[in-house]
This record gives C-alpha cells, structure tokens and sequence, in this order.
C-alpha cells in the first residue's frame, strides 16, 4: 500500500524561522531539543575520538596531560549535561509523550519553550568555556582540586547549573502533564510504559536537581568570594562536596536511564506484537528505581574516607537498585515468549539494550560490592560499567526510539539495510572498545591518565579501534536519518503496527495533535484484542 | 471533579485570623523559652514549635487541609527527601574515624595539614567531636579476635 | 574460578587479596551464568518466534505471578549472599592488625612521600618487609590523591584536611606498582610509585643504611638516581623538552628570566634554594607549583643533584 | 493562545475546562515549593552537619545575632502571610478593593522586612562578622567561627532574594487587580503567589530559630 504525507501538518503549518523559534507547540520543541541536544552528542563525540586517539600510545601524540585533561572533562560535562539527561525526556519525551496520552500538548507550554531556551543558554555558557580557558575537573568538579584549577570553571559550573533548570523545568511539566492532561479513559494502568518511565524520570529530575543547584553555586561562591564550605584550609570539608553533588548525581544516572528502558518496552511490546508481560511490575519497577537511586548515593565513595558505617548502609541499599532493573530484563525477554517477533531496525537496537545493559548491570553488582570497590574504584572497570549502562543502555534505547519514531516525526521511512548495518557496526564497535576496558580495570589501570604504562598498551589501541568502528556507525546513521527527511518514502500512520495513541495520527500528526479530545478506546498493549493496521481509523472523542 | 465550590473553598475570616494569633503567640513562647535553659531539649523544643507553626501554615494558609491530597503528597514527599539527603550525610559526617579515631588521636593536634591559613583560628580535626559509637565496639571485639 | 582471575586481576600480593578475588570470581560465574541464560533465551525467542509472511499471529497473554515473584526473589537472596560476603572483607581490609608497622605516607602534586617512625623517608619507592602488616597512615598537602596498589588490592583517598588510613601485610617480596587514583591535575597519570617488598633482613639493613652514594658511584650517577626516586623527572625533563618545569638539559649556568623580571644565572646556591623553597625564584613562563623537598632531601642527595645537572650538558 | 467563543478568555486551547487549567496550575506551582524546598535543603544539609561539628562554637556566635530584630522579623512576615492569605479571600468574594488593600499591605510588611535586614546585615559588615575568608571579627570562642557566617548570610541571604522575589510578583499582582483582571471565578496568579508567599514565611519559621535561638 502506497501511503502519502497528509496535506497540513506540524512541519508545514506554519513557517519561517520565527514560527519555530516561538513555537509552543511541544512537536516543534522536540525538533528544537533534537538539533541541539545531537549537536552535542557529535561535539562531545569527537572529544571522545580525540582521547582514544591520543591513548593509542604512552607517549604523547599530539595532547600533553593538560590537553588530555580537558578532553575528558569536557567529554564528561557535555555528554551528561548537554546530551545524555535532556537526550530522552526532552526530544522523545517532548515529542510523544503528549501523543501517547491523548494530550493536545504539554501543560505549560510556554515553560517548556522557556526550557529549551534556558537549555540554549547553558548550552552557550558551555562553548563559551571551550575557548574561555577549558575545563579540566572532570565533570565532578572535586574539590578542592575544582576550587583551584586555573581554567574556566565558573563558566562551566554557570552552564550546569542553567541546564539543571531546564531539566526541573521540564520534569515539572512532564508530571503535571501526565497527572492532569490523559484522555478520557486512559487510568493510570493503562499508560504506555514509556510514559511511567518519563514520569519516574520527571520525578528524580524535580527532586535531585535542586540540590544540584545548590551544589554548584555554593561551589562557585567558594571560588569567587571563599565562603570556606569546602575548602579545606578553612575548616571546609571536601568530602562533603562529595556527598552533595552524588546526591544529585546518582538519581542522574537514573534520569539518563529510565527513560530508556522506558523506550524498550515499546520496542519490545510493538516488535513482538505481544501484550507486554508483567506490565505492572515494570511500571513500578521504574518508580521503584527512582526512589531506591536517592538512596546510594554513598557508593560513589567507598574509598573517599567517608564512614565505614555510611559505606555499609549505602553498599547494602546499591543492591536493591539492581533487583528492579532485574525484573524489567526479565519481563522483557517473557514478553518476546510466544509472541511474532519482527526483527526490524528498532528491535535491533532493543536487542543491544538487553544485552548490553545486561553486562551493564552485572559489573555494577561487582561495582556495588564494597570489598571489591576497593580494588576498582576509579579503575577503567568503572568507566567501562558506566559506559556499558549509559551507551550500551541509554544510547542504544534513544537510537531505537529515533528509529521507532522517526516515520512518526517526520513522516517518511529511512533506508532499512543501513540501519541494521548500522546497528550492527554501533553493536561491534562498543563491544571493541569497552570490553577491554573491563579487563584493563580490573588489572589496575587507572581512569583519567592521560598516559599509562607500557603493558597496557595493546588493549588501548584495541579499544581505540573500536571507537573508530562506532564513530563511523554513528555518522552513517546521521547520514541516512536526514536523508530519509527529505527523501524518505512515505511512511503511514502506523508503519510498525502498534497499539499506543501516537500512532492514531497521520505522520506526521497534525499542529493539534487530535481533533477534538479522543477517548481512549483499547489499552496500549491490548494485541490480543485489536488489530492494528497502517491506517488513519477514526477515533472516538468526547 | 468540575465541582467549583470544592474548588474554591472560602475559608471564614475568624479561622485566618485566629491562625495567625497562634502563629504570633508561638513566636512569643519560642522566644521565651529560648531564654531558658533545658540542655540537649533546647533544640528539640525550639524545632517542635517551629513545625507546629509550619504546619499551621501548611495547613490553613496553603489549604493543604481543604485540597486535593496529592499536594499535601508534593509537600511530605519534599521533605521526606530532605530528610533522606541529611540524614544519610549525617551518616558520613558524624561516624567518621569510627574503626581508627583512637589510633589517629595524636596526629589530630597538627591537623590543619593543608596550606596554614592565615585569617582563622587552628581548625580541629572535623570528626574530633564525634563520640564513641555502637560499630566500634563491635569492630574493635573483631580486632581483638585477630 | 582460576581463570576468571588470571584473566582480569593482577597477581597477589597481600594477604587479602586471595579473599577479594575469591568473591571477584563468585560474582563473576554467577554473572556469566545468568547473563549467558538471558542472552541464550534472547536469541532463541528471536529465531523460535520470529515472525513469518509479515503477519503478526497474536496469541492469548499469559501473566504468571509466581514466574515474577520466582525472579525477584532469587536475585534478592543471591545479592545479599553478596553483600554480606563483600562487608565482612570490607571490615577486614580496614581493620588494622595490632602488630603493624606505621608509615606515614604523604601525597602532593605529584608524587609520594614516606616517612618512618625510624626516621627513614622515601620518595616513589615505599620499602616494606615481607609478612608484616604496614599500616599506611595518609594525607594530602594539596587537593586529593588516592592511593592504589593494584597487587595488594587496597585503595584509599588522601585528603587535605585528615587522616585516613589503609594497611597490607605483603605475601611476597618485589616491587609493585602504585598509582594515584583520584584526579589530581596536570600530573596525575605520573604520580606513580612502587612497593618494594624486602625479606625481613634486607629490610632492616635498608632501614639501618643511611644516604649517599654507594662506593663505587660518582656524585653525579648518585645524583641521577635520586633525579628519579625523588620523582623529578615527573615535571623536569633531561632532553630539553618543556615539561611542568624547566628542562634540566643545560640548566647550569643558563641565564633565566624570573616571573618577577630579573634575571639570574643557574648556579650551585639557586639549585639549593630552588629545591628547599621553590616559591622563592621562579623561572617565568611555568606555574608556581613545586613541592618544597625540605625534610625529604638530605644535604649529600641535593648535592648529588647538582652534580647531575652540572653533567646535563647541551 | 487560541481563544474560542464559549471558552473564557483564560483558559488556553489545550485544556478541556478551567477545572483542568487551575488545577494544573496548582499541582505545577506545588513541584515548583517542592524544587525550592531541596534547593533551601541543600543549605539545611550544610548547617546541619557544621553545627554537628561544631556546637559551641554556633552556640557562641549566635550570641552575636539579634534576637529582637530577628523576632520583629517574624512577625511581620507572619502577619504578611495572613494579609496575603486574606487578599486571595477577598477575591474569592469578589472584593476587588479590598484584595488590593491586602496585597498592598504584603508589600509593605515584606519591605520592612527587608529593611530591617539590611540594619542587620550592615551592622554585621561593619564588625567584620562575614563568611569565609572575609571575616575579620575577634571575639568568638571556638574553631572556625566564620562558617557560622557563612551558613548565615547563605541562608537568610537566598531566603531574601525570595523575599525580593515575592515582592515583585506581588506588586505586578496588585498592577493586575487594579487593572481588574482578576475575578471570584479566575484568580490563579494570586494563589499560587499566596503559595510561594506561605513557603516563604515557613522557611523563615525555621531560620528563625536555627540562628537566632540557639540554645
């Protein structure tokens, strides 16, 4: 069946610059979010390149140690900040979360416009230290070390702590849009996953980032006027630094995570066209992550000199993180029993996920242990553990929902056979790079050292190929993914089949997503019940 | 759900004001009582007036009392983790040295180790206060043992 | 269990070490086993129930609480197994035996440095005995460091404003290498060490032994070895490279320009004062972060210094 | 913003009611105390654990406080809770007037409360009473007296930018009642600043005690 773009849509409604830069429309604030949140991941993608380039050898290439320095901190800050914690929640979460609901868009629309906008500022503040002087804290800041350095610290901390409002800004909208805005009919047990997911998510972002905030301007009143908090000459305590910024920094990890397993029991629900399997234990395994992540913060620094006594207490909670990410792995695999699995592009990227954050989760256990922590604390053990959670999981969940969604966003289908290439060499290439890192780790190799002793040598210029292996994989994906923007067939409505309410509107949806307020007529997983086609079917409204 | 009365709950002018009287006399009594003397209370005392009048504003100037529960949910949840944030610092800050104080003891004197400040006074060891604790004990029978 | 641990960790060189890897090799067979088991299901759901002809065949859903409740209880037992067998080697790897010997150990940008009760010190290299437990008694001059020696598997950061304290009791004599874990700066990927561990006897003999050359090494050879235990070499280059600091490649005798604009000319007295305060001349172009060696470097190593540079011709 | 003809001019095209709208509001203005009460937290924290440390030297620095101005304090910003409480009253009656009485006298009472502040805080500079590295005062026993300073002038210094804050909204808000944009069946704006007035106050009837009291 030949599909056609529909005549009026989100795209073309309105144009010229002016009608995207003052949008208020949550579609056009997700493609804002999209540009530049991608700008991001390629910027800090190719610090990425450059440390694994220079890490070829022990001796210099072409960074010295301060070089070096840099390019991990900013690898670190503009991954996190600027890329990994908005990527989810801000594009995806913009774009479809309201569509999944049967909302004619977010709650406070002009604060989500304001988001995106206090995001671009952070986002200049952030470039503005590029060539203001760098930054070489690493993305924890530390002190004293982050009280001293000499480089552009102040602007870096001014960036995080503009961006940290554009996540509480959004987060804030996410909840009351999803307390507040469902269709008719939609209960709380009939949302998609994806949407407990942002809603866990949202709900970390309201309660951790304050005290983020809090953090870096404390710290950056200590370094502009020496209020002595931290600062160890003064009385201050640097480890209470520590404590303050993993507070927020831990249930970060879960806002970069979340969402994504949120992603995955789509994908795994639509691909094997099955009712999802236990759809209430994931739900409340992604509020059960949320709240159980405020509680380790302390794992963080087992060897830092904190208490023996908070050490135990946090060591002893850190399991209980694992056992809800256990569950959803499990449910995940019981849905695919017995269902017609298609193993299109984004079932693909499913796939990684489950394998990947597999690994991901079991050297956290390892990690989370309090004898072993000893030993691999700051090791490459722990940057390959994080690696595997945050790119084997959370990159790999946000290309599979870009894949899954992008026929919906922009209303035309990408090349297929390059996509499975693509996910295939992303796939290969992470393994090559990090897999290693595991068994560097555990040999002692230290993170952040700009250069090594000689023994290690063959394992760094494996893993580097691997970063080779996966930039390539990701600049094809830039390729085809715009190219199907402008010269994709037509997609349909529903190209993938699915039973959750964004896929109830032509791609792309139109400016006001349903005409008239749609009444929720099947659950989201009901495919033993419906039969979805690739069809505009009229919906019920009030 | 669109019932505009529940909504807009008109609260009589003498609860407001009568509200506000026990605000101010609270304020009067803790002033008061901070002038006295009652040890290791003075601070439980002086903390229990000011919830009460916390919650008296939570409850009849916020409407916490009248509205929907998930706002009182909102507000709990926000000081739980409050609590949740200091109190597991707490955890750190106030156990440290806790297996080795004893042993460290004769280095605490010199303990401002860092570049010697010049406006403040000699800072003493951060955990030096902090009392002896349960897991010592019980860490010091394992070392006996050894 | 041996080749889990012959893969990935290096060799043992404490006595906690074996208990560590012990729980190491658990956690990792029980891994493997469960990840190959999701990974095994995984791919065979996929090719079992692949979809044909594109048509998508629904069948009845099936909800099991005891399958949920099944796998949300044996990972729970297992992780507790875990935790409480990773706590007790926690208390053991921070209990410190009676019996132990003290060394102070100092961290600084970027090296470092060991102080005996004897009255010994030590830059780079920390000179134990063989089966006698060391307690390392540490702490920063500057912003946090952290101790690592990989063979011995303990770890521990060293910070500016206490004590804290990590201890080892060698299992075998040799030298193992030590790193700085925590971020320090422009230095940390150098702020390495080593742990030499001597039999009982050569030990003592090392303590009893002062400085100074041996007998049959020149000043200037004696002053080379102290350029790298005393961890010069860390931001001082011999081949005229710019490093932290000025190259010592023809340093003696070269006029330098001070921050302060004078110049002056590289003679035996600025090496002297160079090395005791640092912070007193500073050659411009280069940040004002040398250690003091005061207390560390005695008279006859500082000569043996200058004597080295003297022989670092152009 | 959309406006269709059976709709009020308030309510914006992508809720169903006004019902919907305010309450949305609502529940939006309760995360945002929520955000504020964790970003006052993280100074709750900081005190809490230096006081732990060190108890005598807070209890002799607090000494150097005012209670009486600290105690004047309160109660204006008490009263001005219950006139701000008051003016969203009025207005749920109708009376226009006088909810512009009341918001009138919040202002009033929130800049007294800033004056007073401000002798406070300028006596402080004077005697060299400042946080961190700025502290010059001699004269009060104990280790590292300037971090009672600092956790002072910290909190009761973010607390009066809220304070500032409030008396800005307020003053807009009292623009807007004048101009009469408010009425019994919209009038948002003032509740949800009555709420962030109210967490205000309730911060301030924690400071209060934590810095002035000390036992």
């Amino acid at each position: 069946m030949e599909h056609t773009i529909p005549e009026k849509h989100y795209l073309n409604e309105a144009t010229g610059w002016k009608s995207w830069l003052m949008t208020l429309d949550h579609k056009r604030i997700g493609i804002l979010y999209m540009i530049m949140v991608m700008f991001s991941f390629f910027l800090a993608g190719v610090f990425a390149l450059l440390i694994r380039w220079e890490l070829l050898s022990p001796d210099k290439i072409f960074m010295g140690p301060e070089m070096y320095n840099q390019a991990f901190s900013l690898h670190g800050i503009i991954m996190i900040f600027l890329f990994i914690i908005p990527s989810i929640p801000a594009i995806l979460g913009n774009f479809v979360m309201p569509l999944m609901i049967g909302a004619k868009d977010v709650a406070f629309p002009r604060l989500n416009l304001a988001s995106w906008y206090i995001y671009v500022i952070g986002f200049c503040f952030a470039v503005y230290a590029l060539f203001a002087g760098g930054i070489d804290t690493g993305w924890t800041f530390y002190t004293p070390y982050s009280s001293e350095s000499t480089t552009a610290v102040i602007p870096i901390l001014t960036a995080a702590f503009v961006l940290g409002f554009s996540s509480i800004f959004t987060g804030l909208n996410f909840i009351v849009t999803i307390h507040r805005l469902r269709a008719p009919g939609m209960t709380w047990f009939q949302l998609p996953l994806f949407v407990w997911a942002i809603y866990a998510t949202a709900l970390i972002q309201v309660l951790a980032t304050p005290v983020l905030g809090i953090t870096l301007a404390l710290l950056m009143l200590e370094r502009v006027v020496g209020i002595g908090i931290f600062d160890p000459a003064m009385g201050g305590d640097p480890v209470l630094f520590q404590h303050f910024f993993w507070f927020y920094s831990h249930p970060a990890v879960y806002i970069m995570i979340l969402p994504g397993m949120g992603i995955i029991s789509e994908l795994i629900a639509t691909f094997s066209h099955r009712r999802i399997f236990g759809y209430k234990f994931i739900a409340f395994s992604s509020l059960g992550i949320a709240f159980t992540g405020f509680l380790v913060w302390g794992h963080h620094m087992f060897v830092s000199g904190q208490s023996d006594l908070a050490a135990v207490i946090f060591s002893f909670l850190t399991f209980f993180v694992g056992i809800p990410s256990g569950i959803k792995i499990l449910n995940w695999i019981a849905t695919m029993y017995k269902g017609s699995i298609s193993l299109d592009s984004p079932m693909l990227w499913a796939l990684s996920f489950l394998i990947l954050f597999s690994i991901g989760g079991f050297t956290g256990i390892v990690l989370g242990t309090l004898s072993i922590d000893v030993h691999l604390h700051d090791t490459y053990f722990v940057v390959s553990h994080f690696h595997y959670v945050m790119v084997g999981g959370t990159v790999m969940a946000i290309f599979g929902g870009l894949h899954y969604w992008w026929p919906k966003i922009w209303g035309r289908m990408y090349n297929e056979t390059l996509a499975r290439i693509a996910v295939v060499m992303i796939f290969v290439g992470f393994n090559v790079t990090f897999f290693v890192q595991f068994i560097m780790g555990t040999q002692g190799m230290p993170r952040r050292y700009a250069t090594y002793l000689p023994q290690f040598q063959g394992m760094h210029g494996f893993s580097s190929i691997g970063a080779l292996i996966m930039g390539v994989g990701f600049l094809l994906i830039a390729i085809y993914l715009i190219h199907a923007i402008f010269r994709g067939k037509p997609a349909g409505p529903n190209p993938w089949k699915s039973l959750t309410m964004e896929w109830e509107t032509p791609s792309p949806p139109t400016a006001g997503n349903f005409e008239g307020q749609p009444v929720l007529e099947h659950g989201p997983y009901d495919y033993d019940k419906v039969i979805p086609e690739n069809s505009l079917k009229p919906y019920k409204t009030l | 759900m669109k019932d505009d009365a529940a909504q807009r709950h008109i609260l009589p002018l003498n609860l407001y004001l009568a509200v506000g009287s026990a605000l101010l006399v609270l304020t009067v009594i803790t002033v008061a009582v901070a002038q006295m003397d009652f040890g290791p209370m003075n601070l439980l005392i002086a903390m229990g007036i000011a919830v009460v009048k916390a919650t008296l504003v939570a409850m009849f100037f916020m409407h916490l009392k009248y509205d929907n529960r998930i706002y009182m949910l909102v507000f709990v949840g926000s000081l739980l983790f409050l609590a949740v944030f200091i109190i597991f610092t707490m955890f750190d800050t106030l156990r440290r040295g806790d297996i080795y104080e004893e042993i460290a003891e004769p280095y605490l004197k010199e303990a401002v180790i860092y570049r010697t400040a010049e406006t403040t006074t000699a800072s003493s060891h951060p955990a030096a206060d902090s009392s002896q604790t349960a897991i010592k004990t019980e860490t010091e029978t394992e070392t006996s043992e050894q | 269990m041996d080749t889990a641990r012959t893969l990935f960790l290096p060799p043992q060189g404490s006595t906690v070490a074996s208990d560590v890897d012990a729980l190491f090799g658990f956690i990792f067979w029980v891994s493997l086993f469960f990840f190959v088991g999701v990974t095994a299901l995984t791919v065979y759901f996929c090719i079992k129930y692949k979809r044909k002809d594109g048509k998508a065949e629904t069948t009845p859903y099936i909800e099991s609480m005891a399958l949920e409740i099944t796998w949300i209880v044996i990972p729970t037992i297992l992780l507790m197994v875990i935790f409480v067998w990773g706590f007790q080697d926690f208390v053991r790897l921070h209990i410190v035996p009676a019996n132990s010997m003290e060394i102070k150990v100092t961290g600084q940008k970027w090296f470092w440095s060991y102080n005996y009760e004897e009255g010994a010190t030590g830059v780079g290299e920390l000179v134990v005995p063989v089966g006698q437990p060391v307690k390392l008694l540490m702490s920063s001059k500057d912003v946090i460091h952290s101790f690592f020696v990989p063979a011995f598997r303990i770890k521990m950061d060293v910070l500016p404003n206490r004590y804290t304290i990590t201890w080892f009791e060698a299992t075998m004599t040799g030298e193992f290498q030590i790193y700085c874990t925590e971020f320090c700066g422009k230095g940390h990927s150098e702020m390495w060490g080593t742990v030499k561990v001597l039999p009982q006897d050569e030990f003592d003999k090392w303590l009893e032994a002062g400085s100074g050359p041996d007998s049959n090494e020149t000043m200037a050879e004696y002053g080379a070895r102290m350029f790298v235990k005393n961890a010069c070499n860390t931001c001082h280059s011999i081949d005229g490279s710019k490093n932290v600091g000025p190259t010592f490649q023809g340093l003696f005798g070269r006029r330098e320009v001070m921050s302060d604009g004078t110049a002056i000319t590289v003679d035996e007295n600025y090496i002297r004062e160079s090395v005791l305060n640092p912070m007193a001349k500073q050659v411009a172009g280069y940040d004002p972060v040398m250690p003091t060696y005061q207390g560390i470097l005695k008279d006859v190593d500082i000569d043996g210094l200058i004597a080295y540079i003297k022989s670092l011709e152009n | 913003m959309s406006q269709t003809t059976e709709h009020p001019a308030h309510l914006q095209h992508h809720f169903s009611d006004v019902h919907q709208q305010a309450e949305s509001a609502k529940l939006g203005m309760w995360i945002f105390l929520l955000t504020e009460v964790l970003l006052f937290g993280g100074l709750f924290c900081f005190y809490a654990i230096y006081r732990s440390w060190n108890p005598e030297m807070f209890h002799n620095a607090h000494a150097f406080l005012n209670v009486w101005m600290g105690a004047t304090n309160t109660v204006v910003l008490i009263v001005s809770s219950l006139t701000m409480a008051l003016a969203i009253r009025s207005m749920q009656l109708g009376k226009r007037k006088l909810t512009m009485w009341f918001l009138a006298g919040t202002v009033f009472l929130a800049c007294v409360f800033m004056v007073i502040k401000y002798f406070e805080y300028s006596h402080k500079i004077h005697l060299g009473q400042l946080p961190g590295k700025w502290y010059f005062f001699e004269g009060i026993a104990g280790t590292n007296p300037h971090i009672f300073f600092s956790a002072y002038f910290l909190m009761t210094g973010l607390h009066g930018f809220h304070v500032l804050g409030g008396i800005a909204v307020i003053t807009w808000l009292f623009i807007k009642t004048a101009r009469g944009s408010f009425s019994p069946e919209y009038y948002t704006p003032i509740e949800m600043t009555g709420l962030y007035w109210h967490l205000v106050d309730l911060i301030w009837i924690f400071l209060f005690p934590l810095f002035y009291l000390i036992g």
